[in-house]
């Protein structure tokens, strides 16, 4: 398989076509566009559907509306973006249709900068949208992993009927670098009797979020519970680099994570037993492993683009019973690896 | 003699009584809609989509395939729908709250883009299913729970005309307006809902067909009252005619 | 290409600002005045203007939208119009990607005509579109449409960031060179990362631009 | 004169009257009784046999109550 060298928000894009995707409906928003740009091309010379809807609400409704069909659909957006999806997401999810939703996070929070943030971690892992419920999350760190999340996206949408949402932020869309692209046979998707193709051969199908009285929304709530369940006992991906014989260890994601792994590296290189866990479903996040791997370390040290949101589920998943150092840049500015290793320094030697 | 039966439910309608008040004219829409379906023998590849409001039931009523939209998200959902089955027959079925308000960027982008659907649009004039306050069509000076003196228009601004904004979108083919008062309106009303079925039919293009309806229990008027209320105090603020009929519709009839 | 004026034109991510960066840095050691022009309106992030004070550390004119911040406005700034007068020794031009990053250019047209200017297509072989002739026809074509300037050279830019090995350049190269018969336009130069320039010096005729990375991600810096 | 005969479906009808103004021959009218909703329903009053079949009635009912029937094809 030769390799390409392709730009972030490029790579996304064309996995999602290799993974598929017969429907994409977007709004343009920096840092992401190039999705869009893509897909207006790509799709429309494939003959699939490209869309490029009124407002971000209207996009989210169109995926909504594509899937209901039992379509392959996606849609990308940015943060403020992402904020307005909200409704959307959680009718998707209480109707159990699947779709992937893209976020490419710039600074916020209001109309913010377009420069790289994992500020909408809360929104992301935390459900939201109104209602109980959670989507998957995954975190690529690097543009290869991009690609093979985003096929994975497709295909755990369609394992749940739920959304599957990829949180990159705007390096991650950006930056460029050599990938492979997978060539993918045509999708193996799950039978789906409960598509609106028309009444033809069979009883009549309603598709519905609105369940009238509390019994029947409850019973929806605890189907949906169960498949988070499902999701959590399955679906849990980290990476975790230098963690033999690590004191020290730097929990981030994404960007966060490719920067705290140089940092890492040369902590190491200055004899600092530092080590890097990086995880990769935000949610489920991987608390089990997480408390695991605390149990032989000294420190943790969270590293994100935000005021410090995935620090919250790392002290759940170790219950504080370590130091649990933060670092946080917020408002799109994003530091270099040199400045992780001074924060894993202080550290080491206090 | 033999009897016969030329007048009863049509299959795309389900045995279901509505929860609509008596009176409430949303069930001849209803009736109208199904008949047409039949008539064009389409029930099978048709998908409806419900709005938020009180016909938010109105997939309980269909005996067809029907999705419960997001308020004011129909039309976009119908787009997500029918631009990947464009071989089905796709229409929404939204009131004034769901389409004129909360919903008028999505009705008006879908009529821009001629996106090939029908949307059917219920103006009663209030919002009936949050209990009676004012509509984007709440008439100037009519009593609502939320104009309690009346719609002032200085204050609240004025009713929007939906069939007459829609028609200068160029991507509409068909825009008209209707009311279902009489034997004769609702025969004439159900011409335009089986016109705008085959402009969809024929893939003419985005169709609209508004009908006057009545809300006797927010309006405080008996059924009989609320039909006479609709032609003499809507039809005279919203005219019915025809707003849009692209050539190619018109040699459809 | 003792023209005023030199633009680097290209489809998205060819290589266009490193090109033009280490391009102007090339005539600024050569003892020229130089202009670097950033008229990118369509990247959002790793443009000119992340680095335009350690690039006028090495005696560079730059000229940025920078007044903007970090805004995505696609605003052209009057400087602009100044450099482009040519009279204050030469001026490198990095213009944005593809036929939509081209079209801010088309203003400069008629005023680029009478000063005289090289218009370079930065092609990368190993990004998505331009790995055929075809493509890089078709890249042409729309670039050249789209600033309403003739493409007068190549500018051959084959890499895969860190994994670029010397097949790499090989095969690519070998596009472009294609590419420059088909579309009779010369190859101005060959783009080599630094460190690589050694081994391949010898291989071609063509000239070699030494490339070093001046936009970094933020783990590379 | 084509001879008919509706029949109310006195379980569906909301007793909402519309049927009752448009009857050429003022043959539908609201009963005295109530059924099992609660509702008046409206009834056929045709001792002469007039009824046409002619449906106007059951196009003005909101919830299709009304089954129209003609003798003869």
């Amino acid at each position: 398989m030769a390799k390409i060298l392709m730009k972030g928000n490029e790579a996304i894009a064309e996995a999602a076509i290799r993974a598929g995707c017969e429907a994409y409906f977007g709004y343009p928003i920096t840092p992401q566009t190039e999705i869009l740009e893509y897909m207006s091309r790509q799709m429309v010379e494939l003959g699939r559907t490209f869309l490029q809807a009124e407002s971000e609400l209207a996009a989210i409704n169109m995926v909504y509306g594509a899937a209901c069909a039992g379509s392959r659909v996606m849609t990308s957006t940015s943060s403020q973006g992402f904020s307005l999806m909200q409704e959307g997401i959680s009718y998707i999810v209480c109707s159990e249709v699947p779709a992937v939703v893209i976020n490419v996070m710039r600074g916020g929070p209001g109309l913010g900068n377009i420069q790289p943030s994992q500020g909408d971690y809360f929104q992301m892992t935390k459900g939201g949208g109104h209602g109980d419920y959670h989507v998957i999350v995954l975190a690529p760190a690097t543009l290869q992993e991009a690609i093979d999340l985003t096929i994975l996206a497709f295909d755990l949408a369609d394992k749940y009927r739920s959304v599957v949402t990829i949180i990159a932020d705007g390096m991650i869309g950006q930056i460029m670098e050599p990938v492979e692209l997978p060539e993918i046979e045509p999708p193996q998707r799950p039978d789906q009797p409960w598509a609106l193709t028309g009444a033809k051969g069979r009883e009549r199908n309603i598709i519905t979020s609105l369940y009238l009285g509390g019994p029947n929304l409850e019973e929806v709530n605890l189907r949906l519970q169960k498949t988070l369940d499902e999701i959590k006992a399955n679906e849990v991906r980290y990476a975790e680099h230098m963690l033999e014989g690590a004191e020290i260890v730097v929990v981030a994601y994404g960007t966060a994570g490719r920067i705290a792994q140089t940092a890492v590296k040369e902590a190491r290189e200055e004899g600092i037993p530092a080590g890097l866990f990086r995880p990769i479903t935000m949610f489920p996040f991987p608390y089990a492993r997480l408390d695991e791997v605390a149990k032989s370390v000294e420190h943790l040290l969270v590293f994100e683009l935000s005021a410090g949101q995935m620090l919250e589920d790392v002290r759940l998943a170790t219950r504080d019973r370590l130091p649990i150092h933060f670092y946080g840049k917020m408002g799109g500015v994003v530091p270099s690896p040199a400045e992780v290793l001074t924060e894993i320094e202080k550290i080491a030697s206090p | 003699m033999e009897r016969k039966a030329v007048f009863a439910n049509p299959e795309a309608l389900t045995d279901d009584l509505t929860h609509y008040c008596p009176g409430c004219t949303h069930g001849i829409v209803h009736r109208l809609i199904a008949e047409v379906i039949d008539e064009l023998e389409i029930r099978e590849i048709t998908i409806g989509i419900a709005p938020v409001g009180c016909a938010v039931l109105a997939y309980n009523y269909f005996n067809l395939d029907f999705a419960e939209a997001a308020h004011g998200r129909a039309p976009a959902m119908a787009t997500g729908l029918k631009r990947v089955q464009p071989d089905k027959v796709v229409f929404t079925y939204q009131g004034d709250g769901d389409l004129a308000a909360i919903g008028t960027a999505e009705i008006v982008h879908a009529a821009s883009r001629g996106e090939n659907i029908t949307a059917i649009f219920i103006n009663n004039a209030i919002y009936g299913m949050t209990g009676g306050q004012m509509a984007p069509t709440t008439l100037p000076g009519q009593v609502t729970t939320s104009t309690p003196f009346g719609r002032d228009v200085k204050l609240a601004g004025y009713p929007l005309r939906v069939a007459e904004l829609i028609a200068t979108t160029s991507g509409a083919a068909y825009v008209v307006r209707r009311m279902v008062t009489k034997p004769a309106t609702i025969a004439s009303a159900k011409k335009a809902i089986k016109l705008a079925f085959q402009a969809q039919r024929a893939e003419l293009g985005f169709s609209l067909v508004e009908i006057l309806s009545s809300c006797p229990t927010n309006w405080g008027l008996s059924p009989l009252e609320a039909l006479e209320w609709v032609e003499e105090s809507m039809a005279a603020y919203y005219p019915l005619g025809d707003y849009k009929v692209i050539d190619e519709v018109k040699s459809l009839r | 290409m003792e023209r005023p004026v030199v633009v680097f034109a290209g489809p998205f991510g060819s290589g266009k600002t490193e090109t033009a960066i280490n391009y102007a840095l090339q005539l600024a050691e050569e003892g020229q005045s130089v202009t670097l022009v950033d008229l990118d309106v369509v990247t959002t992030y790793l443009r000119v203007r992340e680095v335009e004070e350690r690039l006028r550390e090495k005696g560079l004119k730059v000229i940025t939208p920078h007044d903007l911040g970090d805004i995505d406005l696609p605003a052209i700034t009057p400087q602009i119009w100044g450099a482009l007068g040519g009279q204050n020794g030469r001026v490198v031009v990095d213009m944005g990607g593809s036929g939509p990053g081209a079209r801010s250019m088309g203003q400069f047209s008629s005023h680029l005509k009478k000063v005289g200017y090289a218009m370079n297509l930065v092609i990368n072989p190993y990004r998505p579109f331009t790995t055929t002739v075809e493509g890089i026809e078709k890249a042409g074509r729309e670039i050249a449409d789209s600033s309403r300037l003739q493409l007068t050279a190549l500018v051959s830019n084959p890499h895969l960031m860190g994994e670029t090995t010397l097949e790499v350049i090989d095969e690519g190269h070998l596009v472009v060179q294609e590419a420059s018969g088909r579309l009779g336009l010369p190859i101005a130069f060959l783009c080599v990362r630094a460190d690589l320039v050694q081994e391949v010096a010898e291989r071609y005729g063509a000239p070699i631009l030494p490339l070093n990375r001046y936009l970094l991600a933020p783990w590379e810096r | 004169m084509a001879r008919g005969t509706i029949l109310i479906d006195e379980d569906r009808c909301k007793g909402c009257e519309l049927c009752t103004t448009v009857c050429p021959f003022d043959l539908v009218h609201i009963a005295n009784h109530f059924n099992a909703k609660g509702y008046r329903p409206s009834t056929l009053v045709d001792p002469q046999g007039k009824c046409t079949g002619c449906t106007l009635c059951a196009r003005m009912c909101p919830d299709v109550a009304i089954i129209v029937y003609r003798e003869g094809a």
